[in-house]
């Protein structure tokens, strides 16, 4: 069988879409692991209240781990100059001031762009929303990162999000273990594919119709 | 000076009756008002509504080392959150037996909690929130499309008490914060008709720069200070970071 | 002819409605005045964006006036400490929260306590809006100062404003130079009349009907 | 590290076409961009929207010493404002012969305007506010009563262009205030596209404490220093403060 791309080469593709002077928010899971591979002059911004914040604490490093700074997931990170630190009305004005960009994490996505990521359909408690759904509605620009497919093999791409919503219309770009996809008002564009994938392999795992870009190639991490 | 220095937390909470609507943070356990939370505990009042960003139960600690609000949950009539439980231990199962005999959850996004408490202390009476749309949280609420973009008309929040767990108090009832734990205190404390602080210090009037204060002491009502190595102290939360590295769930979910 | 109280004694007649651990906020005019008489304790706001601030900087101390610190009348106070220094967002929501107490200007009031006093009828442009309107939906407290009527002899308390309202029913309590007014449900309550002046004297410049007070009495500045 | 620092005034307003919104602070000296100001009015783009705190004319000062809004008044298409002119100058009497040209004057309260830049910066599509029910300020505005009291429809403001007058910067765009002139610059700061500062100081990065920042650096988007003696500096405040005195109508005005 071939390979799919691992978590760490999809957050090393999502990482790619950030530029020198942008701010970031980075969601659980899949997100986090990008922090390593953004380049310089990116700042990081958490929901719970700092912005320009440090790089994570790792395991071996735990001595470090000040109670006081931890990001959205609980995870510790180190003060550095020029953080600012703030309260939540000025985080999530923030969050939906349309100058972040945020790399969630997902479950499915629409070929409109809906996203869920919150809830697998197991009831209004069957999830947390937190502050997943003010960064889909309100940042520049919205990168999912996901299996293309669940456990069972079944698309995560879909023509119509079966688990409850995040936010409606609100994906830029899909990145996944097998493909780069764009959210147009046409439908979803295919842009990239992992190696040795052929765009035929990837619709067929799929829901709707995807759009080849013309100049459509093989994911590039350089 | 009014004094608003008390010496327990029990005083502290003593006014709070059956039915009040309290709003506190419970996320980070330096950002909890622990003590004030085991006052109210210890207080038995029943039919608390809480309005917190986090509604979680205690995983990795024991009641003696933390309290939190899940330990109100025989208390509680309702609660008003954008988190119940932690999505890895299934979320909001740890409250079903509650639900099922009557406790209210309602649903809200962090951010739309942020502002609809800011509704709440500027006096507001409603806003048009862009969050939501489409999914569960605009189920029974108005929607409204204002210059082609639809939205939420959400109610502002105006809870009875606040507890804020700040950092320094003076003697007047500014306060500053210590890290991410600023988080929704200030606006819980300007929403609120009474707030209760816990504090790690309360200083002299003057200690505090005009220029740094977070919360203004108009909205500070009460200030209880935590005893040093005591239940949500400093020391105490440092000691709890010091073994972090003990365990591996811990170490897993949190370090990799 | 009888004398009517002077700006001054109205002043100190309404600072005597401040006690101990109350916040207030002065309109300019003859409130501004009631800074120098208000008891120990009590804690300035302004609504440009301080609480707790210093006395006024007065005409023999010029040399103390710093730009950065002036009320919103724009006089000169000193800072001091325990005070606290805030943005617009925080200063009017403090405005609106029900926890200060506001003493304001006055040109008309109305038996069901509504206050005009930005605008005397010369079209939207004819006055300044600023912050009174938010003071005076807002404070716990609204306490207005104003004399009893005008230069030509026309009351200035009203069964209903001739001009532009600053809002409705807000009033609570009128000091006028002549008299100590409270609003209620059932009208317009005299409760204390100027030395000299009998209650016949203040109904006949006050357009609505006054309920006397059953301990009506002289005002006592003690 | 993205350059936000700009050398000149002219440059840093180069992008600003006919027809933008700028919101900015006209109250206090110490508080007014001036140098941006007298920038756009070297510029001389036209129909611009003004949206600020204090729509004033220059009393006490020539223009030499004071730039301020009132002189652009021949490139306004519209006023937004709690304060028009001067109350004891006949308040609005001044932008009369402009009115009649049809310069439009939307005015607001001082709280309102708040409020309705913390709606633009948080993406909210309308507030309801409990001002200005039964005054001018309710014509032509939807009302609506909500848990038995009126409140009035207000729309968000989202300004293209802030400038603001702060103490210092940091190079990230990190922005700390100074005294009463912090005023309504955070909030203009956060609901504007594009954030102009004039700033007494450019720091170093690390040289403002992160738990003292006002205005976090996502927020500004240009910097400019403010020359030591120039127009709008400290020290051209500290002057005019010192000459106070020489005034008997400031005096009288100020003093009394």
């Amino acid at each position: 069988m071939k390979e799919k791309l691992d978590r760490e080469v999809i957050a090393m593709r999502a990482a790619k879409e950030l530029k020198f002077g942008d701010y970031v928010n980075l969601g659980i899971g899949i997100p986090n692991l990008c922090a390593h591979y953004i380049p310089e002059g990116v700042m990081f911004h958490t929901e719970n209240g700092a912005l320009g914040y440090g790089p994570l604490i790792r395991e071996d490093e735990i001595e470090l781990a000040d109670p006081h700074y931890v990001d959205a997931g609980g995870k510790y990170w180190r003060p550095v100059p020029g953080m600012a630190l703030f309260d939540m009305v000025t985080s999530f004005a923030m969050v939906r001031s349309g100058k972040l960009t945020t790399i969630l994490g997902g479950l499915q996505v629409s070929e409109k762009g809906d996203l869920a990521n919150w809830n697998t359909g197991a009831g209004a408690l069957g999830g947390t929303i937190g502050g997943g759904m003010d960064l889909a509605v309100g940042a520049k620009k919205v990168i999912v990162t996901l299996e293309h497919t669940d456990k069972e093999g079944r698309p995560k791409i879909l023509k119509k999000c079966s688990y409850p919503l995040t936010a409606q219309t609100c994906v830029d770009l899909v990145i996944t273990d097998l493909a780069v996809i764009e959210v147009s008002e046409a439908g979803l564009i295919l842009k990239e594919t992992a190696p040795g994938w052929s765009v035929e392999e990837i619709q067929a795992v799929t829901e709707p119709k995807l759009i080849v870009a013309g100049d459509v190639r093989e994911i590039d991490l350089e | 000076m009014k004094n608003k220095v008390y010496n327990s937390f029990d005083e502290a909470v003593a006014d709070i009756p059956d039915g009040a609507s309290i709003v506190t943070e419970c996320w980070g356990i330096p950002a909890m008002s622990q003590n004030l939370i085991a006052a109210i505990k210890r207080k038995g009042v029943k039919d608390l509504t809480l309005i917190t960003h986090n509604f979680v139960p205690l995983v990795f600690y024991s009641e003696d080392d933390v309290v939190n609000l899940a330990h109100l949950l025989p208390q509680l009539k309702k609660i008003i959150t954008p988190v119940v439980g932690l999505q890895h231990l299934g979320a909001g199962a740890f409250v079903k037996e509650y639900v099922e005999k009557g406790l209210e959850v309602e649903l809200t996004s962090h951010g739309t909690l942020a502002s609809r408490l800011y509704a709440g202390a500027a006096g507001l009476g409603g806003i048009y929130n862009p969050v939501g749309v489409g999914t569960i949280l605009e189920e029974g609420k108005e929607k409204r499309v204002i210059d082609g973009r639809e939205y939420i008309l959400e109610k502002p929040i105006k809870p009875d008490y606040a507890f804020v767990r700040a950092h320094k108090a003076d003697r007047l009832g500014n306060l500053v914060y210590w890290g991410i734990y600023r988080a929704d205190q200030p606006v819980m404390a300007m929403a609120a008709k009474t707030t209760i602080a816990e504090v790690d210090e309360i200083v002299e009037i003057g200690e505090i720069d005009a220029e740094h204060v977070i919360t203004p002491s108009i909205y500070v009502d009460r200030i209880v200070h935590v005893p040093e190595g005591g239940l949500g102290s400093i020391q105490r939360s440092k000691q709890m970071v010091e073994r972090l590295g003990e365990n591996e769930t811990i170490r897993k979910l949190l370090f990799r």
